[in-house]
């Protein structure tokens, strides 16, 4: 039952954003884009690239979708509105969103096209600059909620929410979450008029319909992921919790596909430098503040 | 023959089949990619037998290194995938002799001895995790900080290997 | 139960035959790797198998496992790093160009 | 008690702050061994006076660490300590001017209280560390002179030599600890019967590597290349000692076949070292053979079941050779070589220095009243006492000769050729510590008679052993005086002073024992790697650091099997050559093969490395299975 309510309310999600982004992007609000767009899809021939490694080119954006999809599966939106509630939840998260990355370099090796190729490496470095601090501010959420089930961080939040417990894990997590996602300003791997496109630059049809699927679940799986680590889940005044847990969803991921508007697109080595040589200290920083603060102040 | 048997029969042999795959294909890519999804099938297993921080963790840690894998592959060998038939092996027979032999050795080990009683359960993946983390951070830290020090100081060497040596080091 | 435990067993000491063959065939250092990385895995399994079916109330097997993955990490760390310093010093990893240690 | 901890720390402490400061390393070092010098000198009066001083430290369980200072010990360490003083002294002026003597006082002193903790362990866990603690600070001594070419890798032939004998040691006190259950020498020097002879043989391994007998002696010479103050240390006192002075510690556990073993190696390298010596063309590498060949007499006089004529025969040897080689540096010093065309009558401009050489050569000679000739006759008398071994005796006798012949070479070439001006830069210092190394080899013959009284152990009668030492010495001098080297020796020459004499053979007597050797070299060597594979794999599974020591070792193992053969194949392609009869020809053929088949082994390549890594393991864990089930 809640396995139902939550894949249709993904979808849902989905769709949500994928008007929002196109609105993001081209600037004015039409509803019903991408479903005309989803549907010239379906009907476009779906071609397929010379010499290309077809077991990869079938594979990449379904195991894009997958990861996308295993990733939501322990995301509560309400209590009990749960997929699975796994003990290892929040490190399951990042098992499952790992296989992004893999996906990204079957659908860019696949393809035998240069463009992709590159794009699927590309996604490789920023993986090696953005990792750690996927998994290093968890681990403090996880400190704090002595557990790593996302139902009980969600529940350790009741009295003060991690965006002001730990903000600056907040931070870290949130750019980290949009260099997974290869959300602009980081989204170098599939730089839109750099590299046409980038790891979609082969795929026509049906299977770039389910790459931007997954692209779009992955990006609500991500925001559902902030929202539970550090937003307070489902936890808010008036409305029921699966309410606030959209509005929270909705609103970060609207905010992480806006930002890009208002930056410039950011060097990989210098995404690397920055989170190396600041981020993963910081990240060790707010680990060791928040250790102190949960063994002197019990909140 | 529990279900728990099937599944761990199904990922044992997709972890072997995949193994099998790392030596067999010419693809450097299709290689280590066969090699993370045998690691992720042992990862499978491990949830099989109701280890789920292990596996969990088997499962992330080896997408990440098998991806690195791959990357170096490419970087270093090129993909003779593409140019067809070349052979990449050395002194084969013997490999393949010590191979079965070892194999062998060790199923003769495997099947020969009493194991003694099976255990039936298992503690919950709560307290699993909870009774790791103590044992880590309690009788066994000592081994737990010298393979997290042990870790620093592979990759403080690595990348003393790896960095190009500026002017006034290589004179 | 028995027959569980038999067959993760067999399953790790196929995945070490395997990669022994690897390890010793491949002349290719990155393939060396690899096979060494299956080895390890079969005693991942092995160690894993040990704790669910003989010893589960044992936490201590589970840290084993954290161990071996460790070691998978350095030993990538370091062979990449060898690899890089010899493709950048020969311009390639076969290990048949490899003979500096011939006495 | 504290004294005993005081022998060792001293040295170490002086060494680590030479190290670290980094500045007046003189000062600090000669504190160092100084208190070190005077707590051995205690420890031995107490030891004198009541026996058997023990220090046990906890180690590992059931094992505890154990510093013994019994009257041997006690001997021993004042021996080290005294010479290690001197040669530092002398070592003030002779590193003057060098700009890294804090490294190499660092080291130095490090070396010395390794060398003490050698002599002075009471359990063969603390001997093993001690063990390796020498090879290494010798491997950076050696090395001191890094950025001369050559040095390194006569740094690491040394090391690497030492250590593939050193198998041997490990192997032999694992047999011990296993076979005693406690790690305590004196208690495992209790077995006997065949783990006894198995022990024994080991340890002979490890003493040949580093007592530099035959057939591993030729890292020695090469060692030379180290600054001359290491070389006296080395070879007098330190280094070189350990072999003899480890096999002297359990001469009473060996049985007789290890002794004739012991005996046999003994013999032959006093012989062919002595060759090579007089065969050198330059004066240290000379120093270098002689010391091996003086080695092998003590060798020989353990194999005689007499090791006090051995130790008495170390102890005197320690003192001479110092001198002999703090002389030799002085000539370096002043001729910037040490080959003998260049040092031609250097000791004419330090007449000094020369006198004091020349009193050390004699001594070693064995004239009366010096402190070689009662030490030379001991060994005598034991060679001639010796149960049922007679031919202990000739060897001794030739090894006799030989030192007479090649010492007097040596002054030969010191005295004649025209003297060159020299400017005294630093003498003082050395000329101290010479002095009173001369006046020790000179006088401490005198000392000889109490110290057996304190160890209770009497020397067989000397008479004709002394007639015969003293006509083989004085016939050996009037040799080397007067006849050249090339018609002493003949054809033996140019294998001589190619160091090939040891393997390559220039007789039966050693050309028949060493091929059979290397026809059963390849097995041997396959057993070697396997066990010594499998034993470092054990003690470090999936450490990176001890993987790369056991390739090391391996690398060792094979290198020093395979370069000994091919020095048998070139030997044997040498007699061929000179042209002895048809049986030879079967022999050479048979080694030359046996050198390429091991060449085949040590191919350089990962995978064929790896291959025998595995089939190690194998059959280490075959071993590991099978033993529970049979016993």
């Amino acid at each position: 039952m809640s396995i139902l309510v939550v894949l249709l309310s993904l979808a849902a999600g989905a769709y949500a954003l994928a008007v929002i982004e196109r609105w993001a992007v081209h600037g004015h609000l039409s509803l019903t884009g991408p479903a005309w767009a989803a549907l010239a899809l379906m009907g476009r021939e779906s071609l397929l690239a010379h010499k290309s490694d077809r077991l990869f080119f079938e594979l990449g954006p379904v195991l894009l979708l997958v990861a996308g999809l295993m990733a939501v599966a322990v995301i509560p939106l309400a209590p009990g509105l749960i997929i699975t509630d796994l003990a290892t939840g929040a490190l399951f998260l990042n098992a499952a969103l790992a296989y992004v990355l893999v996906a990204l370099i079957m659908a860019g090796w696949g393809p035998n096209g240069a463009y992709a190729m590159i794009a699927g490496w590309r996604f490789l470095g920023q993986f090696i600059a953005y990792a750690m601090l996927i998994v290093m501010p968890i681990t403090a959420v996880a400190m704090r909620a002595e557990s790593l089930s996302t139902v009980e961080i969600v529940a350790s939040q009741a009295q003060l929410w991690n965006v002001l417990y730990q903000p600056v894990g907040f931070v870290l997590f949130v750019v980290a979450a949009m260099g997974l996602a290869w959300l602009p300003p980081l989204d170098l791997p599939d730089a839109t008029g750099e590299l046409a496109g980038g790891v979609e630059a082969e795929y026509t049809g049906v299977r770039l319909a389910v790459l931007r699927l997954a692209r779009m679940v992955i990006i609500l799986a991500l925001a559902g992921a902030t929202v539970t680590f550090y937003l307070g889940g489902w936890l808010g005044p008036w409305l029921p919790p699966w309410a606030w847990s959209a509005i929270k969803i909705l609103a970060v991921a609207a905010s992480m596909l806006s930002v890009g508007r208002y930056m410039p697109r950011i060097r990989e080595a210098r995404y690397l430098a920055l989170s190396w040589k600041l981020g993963i200290s910081l990240a060790l920083a707010n680990i060791f503040v928040v250790g102190v603060i949960a063994l002197v102040v019990p909140i | 023959m529990t279900v728990q048997m099937i599944f761990l029969a199904f990922f044992g042999g997709a972890a072997v089949w995949f193994g099998v795959v790392v030596f067999r294909t010419h693809s450097m890519v299709r290689s280590a990619l066969a090699l993370l999804f045998s690691q992720t099938a042992i990862g499978a297993m491990f949830l099989v037998m109701q280890a789920e921080f292990l596996g969990v963790l088997q499962i992330m840690m080896m997408a990440t290194e098998m991806s690195v894998m791959a990357i170096f592959m490419v970087m270093f060998m090129m993909d003779p995938g593409g140019m067809g038939k070349m052979d990449m092996t050395h002194q084969k027979r013997l490999s393949l002799w010590v191979g079965v032999i070892g194999l062998l050795a060790a199923l003769l080990l495997v099947w020969l001895p009493d194991w003694g009683p099976v255990a039936q359960s298992v503690p919950g993946a709560h307290e699993q995790a909870a009774d790791l983390g103590r044992e880590l951070l309690g009788r066994s830290m000592l081994i737990f900080q010298s393979a997290g020090l042990t870790i620093l100081t592979a990759m403080v060497a690595a990348t003393m290997v790896a960095i190009v040596p500026n002017a006034e080091q290589r004179k | 139960m028995i027959l569980e435990l038999m067959i993760a067993l067999s399953v790790g000491t196929g995945l070490f035959g395997i990669g022994l063959y690897g390890a010793l065939s491949q002349t290719n250092l990155v393939m060396i790797i690899m096979g060494v990385e299956l080895i390890l895995a079969a005693a991942l399994v092995n160690l894993v198998a040990f704790w669910r079916y003989l010893h589960p109330d044992e936490p201590a097997g589970q840290m084993f496992v954290l161990i071996v993955m460790a070691v998978m990490a350095v030993e990538m760390a370091v062979g990449f790093a060898i690899a890089i310093a010899r493709f950048r010093v020969r311009g390639s990893v076969e290990m048949e160009e490899a003979r500096e240690l011939k006495g | 008690m504290t004294m005993l901890a005081l022998i060792i720390l001293a040295p170490l402490m002086a060494g680590l702050a030479a190290l670290v400061l980094r500045r007046a390393p003189e000062a600090i070092a000669l504190v160092g061994v100084g208190i070190g010098f005077l707590a051995a000198t205690g420890t031995l009066a107490g030891a004198v006076a009541d026996d058997a001083v023990q220090l046990v430290l906890p180690g590992l369980p059931q094992m505890p660490l154990r510093l013994v200072a019994a009257p041997l010990t006690a001997v021993f360490s004042a021996m080290v300590a005294t010479v290690a003083a001197f040669v530092v002294v002398y070592a003030v002026g002779y590193m003057r001017s060098d700009p890294e003597r804090p490294r190499f006082f660092g080291i130095l002193l490090l070396f010395v209280a390794a060398m003490q903790t050698l002599v002075l362990a009471g359990d063969w866990i603390t001997v093993l560390a001690a063990w390796e603690l020498i090879g290494f600070s010798s491997y950076l001594l050696i090395g001191f002179w890094h950025r001369h070419d050559g040095v390194p890798s006569a740094a690491t032939r040394a090391f690497l030599y030492t250590r593939s004998a050193d198998l041997g040691l490990y192997l032999g006190i694992f047999v011990l600890i296993g076979w005693a259950g406690t790690s305590e020498i004196s208690a495992t020097l209790a077995i006997s019967g065949t783990p006894a002879l198995v022990a024994g043989l080991l340890l002979l391994i490890g003493a040949m590597g580093k007592s530099a007998q035959v057939p591993l002696q030729d890292w020695l010479q090469r060692a030379m290349a180290g600054p001359t103050p290491v070389s006296a240390l080395l070879h007098s006192a330190t280094l070189v000692a350990a072999g003899a002075i480890l096999l002297i510690r359990v001469t009473p556990m060996l049985p007789a076949g290890a002794l004739i073993a012991v005996g046999l190696v003994g013999g032959v390298t006093a012989v062919v070292a002595g060759l090579i010596a007089l065969a050198e063309r330059d004066l240290k590498r000379l120093l270098a053979a002689s010391t091996s060949s003086q080695y092998g007499l003590m060798l020989l006089a353990i194999g005689a079941g007499v090791p006090v004529a051995a130790l008495l025969h170390l102890i005197a040897h320690a003192a001479i050779k110092s001198t002999l080689f703090l002389g030799a540096g002085v000539f370096q010093h002043d001729r910037d070589s040490t080959d003998m065309d260049a040092v031609a009558g250097a000791g004419r401009a330090r007449p000094l220095v020369l006198a004091a050489f020349g009193i050390a050569a004699l001594a070693l000679a064995g004239i009366p009243p010096l402190a070689g000739f009662f030490s030379k006759d001991a060994i005598l008398a034991a060679a001639l006492a010796a149960p049922g071994v007679v031919w202990l005796a000739p060897l001794a006798l030739a090894g006799t000769v030989l030192t007479g012949a090649y010492m007097a070479r040596a002054l030969r070439v010191l005295w004649q050729g025209e003297a060159q001006p020299v400017l005294g830069k630093g003498m003082g210092w050395m000329g101290a510590g010479m002095a009173v190394l001369t006046a020790l080899a000179a006088g401490l013959g005198f000392a000889f008679t109490p110290l057996e009284h304190l160890l209770e152990a009497e020397l067989p009668p000397e008479g004709t052993a002394m007639i015969l030492g003293l006509l083989a010495a004085l016939s050996g001098l009037v040799l080397g005086w007067f006849i050249q080297p090339a018609r002493l020796m003949g054809p033996v020459l140019p294998m001589a002073q190619r160091g090939f004499a040891v393997a390559g053979g220039m007789d039966g007597l050693v050309l028949r024992p060493s091929l059979a050797f290397a026809a059963a070299c390849e097995g041997f060597e396959r057993r070697l790697l396997a066990s010594q594979l499998g034993l470092v794999r054990i003690l470090s599974l999936g450490t990176a650091s001890s993987a790369e020591r056991s390739d090391n070792r391996l690398y060792a193992a094979t290198l020093q099997v395979g370069r000994m053969n091919l020095r048998l194949g070139d030997g044997a392609e040498n007699t061929d050559t000179h042209g002895i009869d048809g049986l030879i020809f079967g022999l050479v053929a048979r080694t030359i093969a046996a050198g390429r088949r091991l060449r085949l082994l040590q191919s350089g390549l990962i995978h064929r490395e790896l291959a025998l890594t595995v089939m190690g393991i194998a059959v280490i864990a075959a071993v590991l299975l099978i033993l529970p089930m049979s016993s």
